[in-house]
Parts: C-alpha cells; structure tokens; sequence
C-alpha cells in the first residue's frame, strides 16, 4: 500500500501510522504540522521524522510561519502546492489527512 | 461496472466534534448513492472505530434527552439497520475496559446485524483493501 | 490527467484548512486535472454569499467562485447547511446542493481522494 | 446575585461548547444572575436567522431568541460576522452588533468571566 | 488565588495548571473532560485526577455520552448545570476553559 | 473608578486556530474600551504567550503574501504600537531553541514597546494580579 499522509497539526497523535505500516509512507507536513521539520524541543528534532517514510513540508505553511525552508531538518523537502499534486497523482494512491 | 471500497477510520472521541458523527452519516448514504452511479456501479465503505474513537461506541448515550440531538448511538444503530459493516477494534476497547455488553447494539430495532469487534489486523486489511480511505 | 474530489469539513474562517483545500484545487485545476469539492460540518456554512473580504480574516467567495468558473464541481451538504441558516437564496451561485451520497459518487468516480475531516 | 459574562468563540454546530454556553447562560438567569454572551471567532456566523431545526444538529436560533427575552444581553463581533456573511440584515433580531471592547466593557462590570475560546 | 479549571477535553495538555500552582484548584469535567472521571486505561485512572484540587463532572455531558454518574473515580463529584452556576458564583473566583 | 487588570494566556500555535490572533485582537481593543465605560474606569491586559504559543512569536511571517490575511505577526506589532505589554515566556523560548532576535519587534514602525521575555514566574504573579483570565 502507498500510503500519503497530510499531517496539519504539531501536537497529533499518530499511533495509527505506526500500526499501519505502509509498503510506502508519504508523510506530507502542511499547517502547523510544518512545525516538525523545522523545530527542535530541547534540541531533538520530532519524533515523527523517526518512522521510516518519505517526508515534504509546504513552502507556502513554512514562509507563513517565519520558518525558512532552507533550514529544515535533512529529512524533509520543501515543496509547493504545484509539486504537491504531481505527488498526490504520482506517488501515492490513499491519502489520509490528519 | 465497479464496485468501490472505501475505508471509513473514526478515530476521535463523539461530541467534541461533528467529525465521529459524520463518519456515521457518511458511510450510510453508500445506500443511496446508486441513484447517482451507473449501473451496476458500488460504492461499499467499511465503518472503523480506532483508537479514542471507540468511546463513539458506548451504548445508553442520552443526548437526544439533555441537549435535543440525535446520539451518535443512534446514528450507529441506523448503520446496523443499512447493513453497514462496522468494526470496532478489539485492542482499543479492552485499553479502555470497555466489554462488549457494553457497546451498542440493534436489537430493539430489529437488527441482525451487530458491531463487530476486530483486531486492529482486520481494520488495517481493510485499508489496504479499499481504493479511498477517509479519515474522521 | 486524473480526477481529485477533496471532502472538506473545516470553517471558512480558523483553522486555515479551507485556504489550504481551496489553493490546492486551484493547483490541481490548473495542471489539467479534474476537481470536485464536498463540504459538510462547518465547510457547510461557508456557501453564504455576501462575506465582506476583510484581511485580517480568510475570505472564502472570491476563490470559491473562480473555481466554479474553471470548471471545480462545488457541493454542500444540504442538511448540514440548513442547520446552520443556509439556504438556496443566500448562496453563492453555482454551488451545488445535495445529500451525502454526492460525495461517495464522486469519490467512486475519483483516481484520489482527499478527505479533509478536521475541525 | 451577580454577573456573569461569557465569551464564546466555538461554532454553532460541532463541539457542542456552543451548547454547553448557552445551556449555562440559562441556568444562570434563572438563578436571578446577569448573563452577557460574547460572540468572536465561528461562533460569530451563529447569529444568521432561519435556522432549521433538524434533530441532528445543535440548534442555536430558539434557545438564542429565548436567552435575549429573559435579559441576556448577547452581541456579537461585526467584522468577524461580516467576513462570514453575516450582516445586520440577515441576522436574528436583538443580537447586538460591536467591536471587541463591548466585551471588554462588559468584563469590567463581571464577577466572573467564562471565556470559552476552544475551537 | 482561587481557580476553577474547565476541562472540555480528554486529550489535553494541562501542564500550564501544574505550573500556575493556585492555592486552591478546582477542575470541573465538562463536554470529552467528562471522560477523565469514568474511563480507565490500561485499568489506570486519569493522571489529572492526581492533582492537588477539587474535582466535579457534569452530569448532563456525562449521561450524553452513556457514562454512568454513579460510577465515577471516587475523587469526582458529579454537579448540575444549575450546581455549576452556584460553585462558579460562590467558590472559585478566576475561571479557565481549555 | 476602578482599572481592571486581565490576564490573556496564548498557548496555542498560530494560524490552526484563529483563536490565538483573537488574543492579541482582542486585547488590543482595550485602547477603545472607555467610550463604553463610566469616566475613570479603565482595562488593563497583559497579553502571555506560553508553551506552544511562544510560536506565534517568530518573526519574518508571510501570510499577507502567501494566503492574503494579516500575520500574527502584525497584530503582535499593533499591539506594540498600542503600548500594551506582552510577554513571552522564556523557559518556554528556550525549550524550542528560539533566540531574542528571531521574535517579532515593532522597530520598523517607530515602536519602542518590545515583546518582555520574562521567566514563567512573571507570568503566574500576571495571573495572580488579574482580576479574570482569558485563556487563548
């Protein structure tokens, strides 16, 4: 299963992800979810980046935030809402928002 | 001629929010949709309780009584009666305690069809089984 | 070229999820692809005309019918906007009213499906 | 006796806040206390009249009418009610329209504050 | 400083009343809040229930949601609307929704 | 005659809800409050950002030119510029490694107010001291 997951929120929980575990995991950071690629809390980035996934954050939620998209954590890639739908129609066939 | 299945995941307590209702009343209308389908064209959304969500399934919910709205008992109830599938995880229910005596049934209404208690295993084949997956 | 139908359930004005569905229609429409928008919950109270375009507030009318214009299928659900004190005379034009089942129709006919379910 | 004033920033359907508010401001004023109710953020879009009232949705427009007969005073934010569509022509009669310094005012004159701001 | 805490939530983060520390607390369960007075998890009690303060659960939201008043955590006392207008006017002073 | 002092907890994140811009907005509003009061009667509000919502503080945000409604952190600037006090808790700052000079100043708009960076303690003695509390 390609499995594309919209996280919208910093402080979510997300168990089920773990207890799904996808073939192929998309976790695309938009709203204050963008908050776990470019924050640290006593300097640890989020935990989230920790499951084995593919991660992007939206350039257009980080440059709202004052976050720069030039310095997230390595694991993520900025994208914008153009390559958002290349993703949605090439990467991955389910998409779960949460 | 296709049918489409979809998974339906309730995963947040009721009442907080509208979101565990609609869960509910979305996944019913897969009894009418056909009117807007060609023929021979289904739509068969399974109806999942994960998580905090399963608290959506104790039964004796008095809302309709103290503040005049429908219970989301009762929108589980009218699922049973359009022969919806519904599961609701086992694992979660016993974090909470919750016993199967406890959770809604039919029976009043004359439903054959009750609340299926699964192991998560059975929820997370059905999202791997199903084209669209709805998250509530 | 595929089709998108995105469920959206969240405010016009809060939680800045109706922008972001908005935007990524618009994204999605202008690289060929096919739309449909479903709104219930409290999307469902945003097909009302008339919103004043003020900028310290998300504004939902002005996008909403330029997407309609480019094709974007637009529909609320008919219950949860009468709830809510709107109805076919003080709608934005070009809105579509329906039950719930609109929705999974335009999901069965769908290549990706977004359901936006938070508040 | 004393005075309480609530600020409301929940929708009118959804989180059943919208509920709870209005069910506390009743039990209030039946106790003999002074209530006032604030309306920011989505609980703003609830003073739109024609409210139809469908058993599976919290209902606002009734128990709002009833809460303003028995003295409530009940005012909601013009600009975040404009940005929503709703205006003084299309809202429920006896709803007060002003800035967020009426709430403020009406805090000053309170024994007690319940300032709901969830979503 | 005398304050009543309403907790609408079950997934909360309450932490802020740990350190705000009032001399006298009091936590009245409304809306999900009701939850923390009648579920257990993994057989525990809810860990807000360990705080130093007074605790009550509104009735009317707990029989909405099929929870039995009769069956709280010892510590809960279960209260009316109409009690609610009374502790609000006569025993806490500073009152918090979250 | 009397001045009654609030307190205005922000501890939410920006931009999910709208109810952490209603903090500042509504607190700003306490500069028009007298046309509704007896003559000498005055609010005073202290505006606190506290653990998740110290994120609102970050300077540099760019919703005007991105989704077309005004930043948090302009409404943090007109609070400045209205001569209200704001505070920022710093173990809370220091928790998310946010440093002085990445949260918003008023510089550019002749304000000579800034954000106070104050110990948790400072923000419990606020608490303490007000009269309500308005929790964002």
């Amino acid at each position: 299963m390609k499995l594309g997951v919209f996280l919208s929120e910093y402080r979510a929980d997300s168990t089920i992800l773990q207890r799904l575990s996808p073939e192929k995991l998309g976790i695309i950071l938009v709203g204050n979810g963008v908050y776990h690629a470019a924050i640290k809390e006593k300097g640890q980035s989020s935990q989230i980046l920790d499951l084995k996934a593919n991660f992007y954050a939206l350039k257009e939620d980080l440059e709202t935030r004052g976050l720069d998209a030039s310095k997230l954590d390595s694991r993520v890639k900025p994208l914008s809402y153009g390559d958002l739908v290349d993703l949605i129609f090439n990467e991955y066939e389910k998409l779960i928002w949460m | 001629m296709a049918d489409v299945k979809l998974a339906f995941i309730v995963s947040k307590p009721p009442y907080k929010s509208e979101v565990p209702k609609l869960g509910a009343t979305h996944a019913m209308a897969y009894q009418t949709v056909e009117i807007l389908l060609e023929e021979g064209d289904t739509v068969t959304p399974v109806l999942c309780y994960v998580g905090d969500g399963v608290l959506n399934c104790l039964k004796g919910q008095k809302a309709m009584d103290i503040y005049g709205i429908t219970s989301t008992e009762t929108h589980l109830k009218n699922c049973l009666l359009v022969d919806l599938d519904v599961y609701v995880c086992k694992e979660d229910l016993e974090n909470f305690g919750i016993q199967e005596d406890q959770i809604v049934d039919a029976e009043d209404m004359g439903a054959e069809k009750k609340l299926q208690v699964v192991p998560f295993e059975t929820i997370k084949k059905t999202v791997e089984e199903a084209k669209h997956v709805l998250y509530f | 070229m595929g089709t998108l139908t995105i469920g959206l359930f969240s405010a016009l004005v809060g939680s800045m999820n109706y922008d972001f569905a908005l935007k990524l229609a618009e994204a999605a429409v202008d690289k060929g692809h096919k739309v449909n928008l479903w709104f219930s919950s409290n999307a469902a109270g945003s097909p009302l005309k008339g919103q004043k375009h003020l900028k310290d507030y998300s504004h939902g009318e002005t996008p909403l019918r330029k997407l309609i214009e480019k094709g974007v299928e637009v529909c609320t659900c008919e219950a949860c906007s009468l709830a809510r004190g709107v109805n076919k005379t003080n709608a934005i034009e070009g809105v579509q009213w329906s039950a719930m089942h609109w929705y999974l129709a335009k999901i069965h006919g769908s290549d990706r499906v977004l359901h936006i379910g938070g508040e």
